[in-house]
């Protein structure tokens, strides 16, 4: 078990094909936690990254939530963005040309009030070139249906990936939100809509709260919780989707380190996004696929498609032989 | 000019004040490009993920032939306080330099004000610094520092500068050191009734201290700037988490949101929507709980 | 804002009414973390607590999950006991009364695997005396219907407090699970089945797994996410339980200092119980206990009902005010 | 014997072998009732909530005149490493003592094995500091030692005894010092063939070594005893995380969870149902991420 690690000379085959999507390796950035990958520049290499998921995009730009937008929880954090970006026509020219110069894997994160929303968003961007995918984010809210997010009922989440299956034949990925009763039901629900890639978790709506001010920390009294305290509500969630559906999942929440991404990856994960990391050590992205890397070769495995979904449920009982004593035999 | 991550070794930590401590950090990859006006974030916890996020810090003053920086450094909470603890010989975890600096005046013709108030001293001395070796080196009286505390044990040293030829205003909340009342009413009272105003004007403070001293600038047209703060989670412009409300400079009657640690923290406080400003909670230290 | 706390001379008062139900103070143990009381007698002065609510009961003992039963995560814990106890009888022979000999406030956690169970379990309790309270935890598993825990689900909650209402006069705690999409759903199903009172939250369902063995770290796989991790989903859990219903609610998850009680106690929660700190520091309620009343000394506060449910979720612009510039002016 | 939550302090911290230290903590109100074979649960973070829970840890030698007791500590992951760097004068929050203790000879009369495998020799080290003072003073060559560690480098130094008369029985996994193989196989060499054997046995090490020594002892029936380890949360019998499978002492054929805390963490092996436990997965150290 790794007590007499094998360093292999050869570099191990970190690529991973998630249906109609095919990565160099399965470090991905999530989106609203690395800008629109630019701002990164500075710190990593983008082109060395499985995939950059930009900020959410909307049909119009968007202001954002009043601030306080931040609260830092026990090893997590609340954001209420209010999914401030500058709207799908400046992202198109402003954005997205110099992350494909710089080499980057972009996938484009989507986001609406309404089904049109996302079918007018999803035609829009497959008219550009260069996106390697859509992601679907479900957690917004559904302002024709009383504000209710898409994501936490299964026919209203469908009806948003049919919509956006019927406008793009770009590698589609749906974002699944933890505050559900069954993620199991909501994975079936989208995936029978036609999306060939999970994506899951989205932020733990949550609350923070200052005792001496009486108020609530955000503005918005209600936020997103991220980082490493979601990190096996994650894994659950993981784990409950791809027991539920045969598709691709992409496992997000919390994840810091290699040993972190490794969790989702053994799980059943076909990749991973680093989100809240990034903001607290901007190289994380990079730092988590040299350690898979270098996990890889202790462990002596040459593809890290060897080591995905390998868990091992079953007891084991390793004194369970005849030979040995129970009790006082 | 770009921005680093820097594992930087604390090499002093010096108490100032009262609930005040200097740190001297050793950055040779941040110090090069970095400018008065600028922050780093620097991140608290050394062992698990709690505290998570790093916080900003004003450079407070660099030493660039040897590449190291000061922070000085309030405690007003957790983080604060565990990195007010640090013994010298601690790495931490830096990222910077971050957001844009002070503009500095165009020559020695200008006579600039600095209004301090509390920890705000931080981030003018770096610039006061810059300036007495640079542009004022042959004109220190034409910097006027106004450096305001609560009260006499909470103020940090400024003679160094006295004794440059810099002139310094203190006051103390409650007279106990210098004049007394607030810095901005020592500001006016050295500057109205007579016809001379300063020709810029740097502040950094409590919230309280930017509304009023935006206040007073309103009125008025000469160059200021004054360094904001926020919650912020990146200091890098990707969370977009540290957004105040601002007017937008294409359209001054609309309005839209400017992000602290990428727009600023440098802005000129005109341009703020302070009417629409939810504060940061102040949370008085006394402890609670253990 | 408590920037010149006035220390009053006498102690404030701390007594709360939760509906049928009046405690001494809001400090209450949670189920399973304080075992049945007196494994803390050492610690604690167990009368100087609100109450304590004992480990989950069952009709019948239980031997509980085979280890490992229990993993550590960012600021969190999982565990998953399996809801191992002595079963009532042994219960009511042996914890019951000495715990009531060292002048403890005894509520009492039921769980069973049917109505019936439940409905049981009410009747053998409230043949007993000396009880303050009975807490009925529905995160357990319906085995009647295929295992689906009661808590996720209106309908099958309110029958089982129904079936317990039907069969006891005491004050009546249901405990809410937050792995739902709507707690206010169910906090409003089991009020109009007969719960006097809520308390949230349960565990938060999640999992952990070792990379290297690739094993979960639970022998049970999944299990309930505890600790300061889970704090902003149980304040967030609170105040949409507060916005469902109005009967009394006592906060629960992650609390482990004074300031974070009084997060709940701010947002609305009539009293609080105390976790997963007591396995850190035994003598965690009773720190949070003086805390609070230290508080409410520097606040200046007469009475922790002064307290409760001030929150202020109106935005404050406290440069609003015309004489203020606004922008160049 | 009352148990109690004490701040303690840490006087020294010594590194004793390959990842072993020795801390040396003053805990007044703990050290008075503690007995070997009891633990502490420690507290591991200083600042913030992460790592969560304490560790638990065995008294491994105590000074009960001066109120201090101390831990011998392997590195095996983020707990042991932050606490095996503390400095001395760090207070941590400790509680104890906990658990059942070893039960001691009945008299001078007995021959006395203590098997330790690796760490194991923590808690065996404060029953042995007892019985020479005790029950053995005069007949310390009837304490026979077996200690045995996977490496020269990782043996903790037993001179002291060995100079007091004690029988020390050093072996290595692979013979770099002492006798080769494992501390059970050194156990059997001692004494099989022979028709003498121990008339108790006390024992601590790895899973491996105790189900070898539990295979070993299930046909003997002499006193025995072996500190067990599990995870726990509580280490007070209030969380009942810690439970092994073991045999119903009332009816032998039956199962049931005994927890290491409370009904531990010292029990015959012969009471454990070793075919039924699934390890705690041990974790190479090599960092595979910073
Ligand atoms: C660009 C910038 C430069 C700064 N430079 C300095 C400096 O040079 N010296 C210095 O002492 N402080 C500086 N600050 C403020 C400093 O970052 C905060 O005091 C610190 O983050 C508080 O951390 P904490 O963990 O101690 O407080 P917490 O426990 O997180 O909170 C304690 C209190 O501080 C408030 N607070 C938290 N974060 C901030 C923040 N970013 N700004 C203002 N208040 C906050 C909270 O609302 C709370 O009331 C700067 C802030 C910014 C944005
Ligand atoms: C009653 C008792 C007495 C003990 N006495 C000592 C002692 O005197 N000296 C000593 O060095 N160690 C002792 N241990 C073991 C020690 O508690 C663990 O090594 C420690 O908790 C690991 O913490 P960590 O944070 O370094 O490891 P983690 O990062 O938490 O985990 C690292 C590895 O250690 C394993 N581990 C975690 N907790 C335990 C545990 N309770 N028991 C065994 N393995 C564990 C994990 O499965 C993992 O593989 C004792 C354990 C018990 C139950
Ligand atoms: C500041 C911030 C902004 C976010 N914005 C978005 C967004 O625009 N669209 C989206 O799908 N998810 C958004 N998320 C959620 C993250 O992509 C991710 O799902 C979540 O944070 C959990 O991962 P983490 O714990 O690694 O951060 C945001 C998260 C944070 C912290
Ligand atoms: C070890 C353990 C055992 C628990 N057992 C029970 C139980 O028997 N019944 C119950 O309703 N809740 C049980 N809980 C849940 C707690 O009562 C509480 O709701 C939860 O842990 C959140 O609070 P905390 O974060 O303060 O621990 C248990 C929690 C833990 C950690
Ligand atoms: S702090 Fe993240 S954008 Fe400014
Ligand atoms: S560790 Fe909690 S019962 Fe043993």
């Amino acid at each position: 078990m790794g007590q007499n690690p094998t360093d292999h000379g050869s570099a191990p085959d970190l690529r991973v094909t998630l249906g109609p999507l095919q990565l160099a390796n399965p470090v991905l950035t999530a989106s609203g936690t690395f800008g629109y990958g630019l701002e990164f520049a500075d710190f990593v290499d983008l082109s060395r990254l499985g995939g950059v998921v930009v900020k959410g995009i909307s049909l119009k730009p968007r202001p954002g939530n009043p601030p306080p937008r931040l609260a830092e929880t026990p090893s997590g954090m609340l954001n209420a963005i209010g999914l401030e970006n500058v709207g799908v026509e400046k992202f198109l020219t402003d954005k997205l040309p110099p992350l494909l110069k710089r080499g980057a894997v972009v996938i484009v994160n989507i986001l609406g009030n309404t089904v049109e929303d996302y079918a007018e968003l999803a035609r829009i961007l497959s008219g550009a070139s260069g996106i390697a995918a859509l992601e679907i984010n479900i957690s917004c809210p559904n302002v024709k249906e009383g504000g209710m997010a898409f994501g936490t009922d299964g026919r209203m989440a469908a009806r948003v990936v049919a919509a956006v299956r019927a406008n793009t034949s770009l590698p589609l990925i749906t974002k699944l939100s933890p505050n559900v009763t069954s993620i199991a039901d909501i994975a079936r629900a989208v995936v029978d809509a036609g999306s060939d890639i999970l994506s899951c978790i989205n932020t733990v709506s949550a609350m923070a709260v200052d005792p001496f001010s009486r108020r609530p920390k955000l503005a918005n009294i209600v936020g997103g919780l991220s980082g490493p305290a979601v990190k096996p509500i994650a894994v659950r969630c993981v784990y409950e989707t791809l027991r539920a559906v045969s598709c691709p999942v992409i496992g997000i929440g919390g994840i810091q380190t290699a040993l972190d991404a490794l969790e989702f990856l053994v799980v059943g994960a076909s990749a991973v996004q680093v989100g809240t990391a990034n903001l607290v050590r901007p190289t994380s992205c990079l730092e988590i696929l040299d350690g898979i890397e270098r996990f890889l070769r202790q462990q002596g495995l040459g593809a890290i498609t060897d080591y995905i979904g390998t868990l091992d449920t079953q007891c084991r009982f390793p004194f369970a032989d005849e030979s040995c004593p129970v009790g006082i035999a | 000019m770009p921005r680093v991550q820097e594992k930087a070794k604390i090499l002093e930590n010096h108490r100032e004040a009262e609930g005040i401590h200097r740190l001297v950090l050793y950055a040779p990859r941040i110090v090069p490009t970095a400018r008065p006006g600028q922050f780093v974030m620097v991140r608290v916890a050394s062992e698990g993920s709690d505290p998570l996020l790093a916080r900003p810090f004003s450079f407070h003053r660099l030493h660039k032939d040897d590449g190291l920086f000061e922070i000085l450094l309030r405690v007003v909470g957790t983080g604060t306080r565990i990195l007010s603890q640090r013994p010298p010989g601690t790495a931490v975890d830096v990222v910077g330099p971050l957001g844009r600096g002070f503009t500095p005046p165009s020559g020695p013709h200008e006579t600039v004000a600095f209004v301090a108030g509390g920890i705000g001293i931080a981030p003018l001395r770096a610039l006061l610094d810059e300036l007495i070796v640079k542009t004022h080196k042959d004109h220190p009286e034409r910097l006027h520092v106004f450096y305001g505390a609560r009260t006499r044990s909470e103020l940090v040293p400024l003679s160094p500068l006295k004794r440059l030829g810099v002139q310094v205003v203190v006051s103390t909340d409650d007279g106990s050191s210098g004049e007394a009342g607030t810095v901005v009413e020592a500001l006016r009272r050295r500057y109205e009734g007579t016809l001379e105003l300063p020709d810029r004007l740097y502040a950094c403070g409590s919230l309280a201290m930017q509304v009023s001293l935006a206040r007073w600038a309103s009125g008025r047209d000469f160059p200021m700037e004054m360094s904001l703060e926020s919650m912020m989670a990146c200091g890098i412009g990707a969370c977009l988490g540290c957004a105040l409300p601002a007017l937008d400079p294409d359209d001054p009657q609309a309005e839209r949101y400017v992000h602290v640690c990428q727009d600023g923290p440098v802005f000129d406080p005109r341009r703020i929507r302070w009417d629409k400003i939810q504060p940061i909670m102040a949370r008085p230290l006394t402890s609670v709980s253990p």
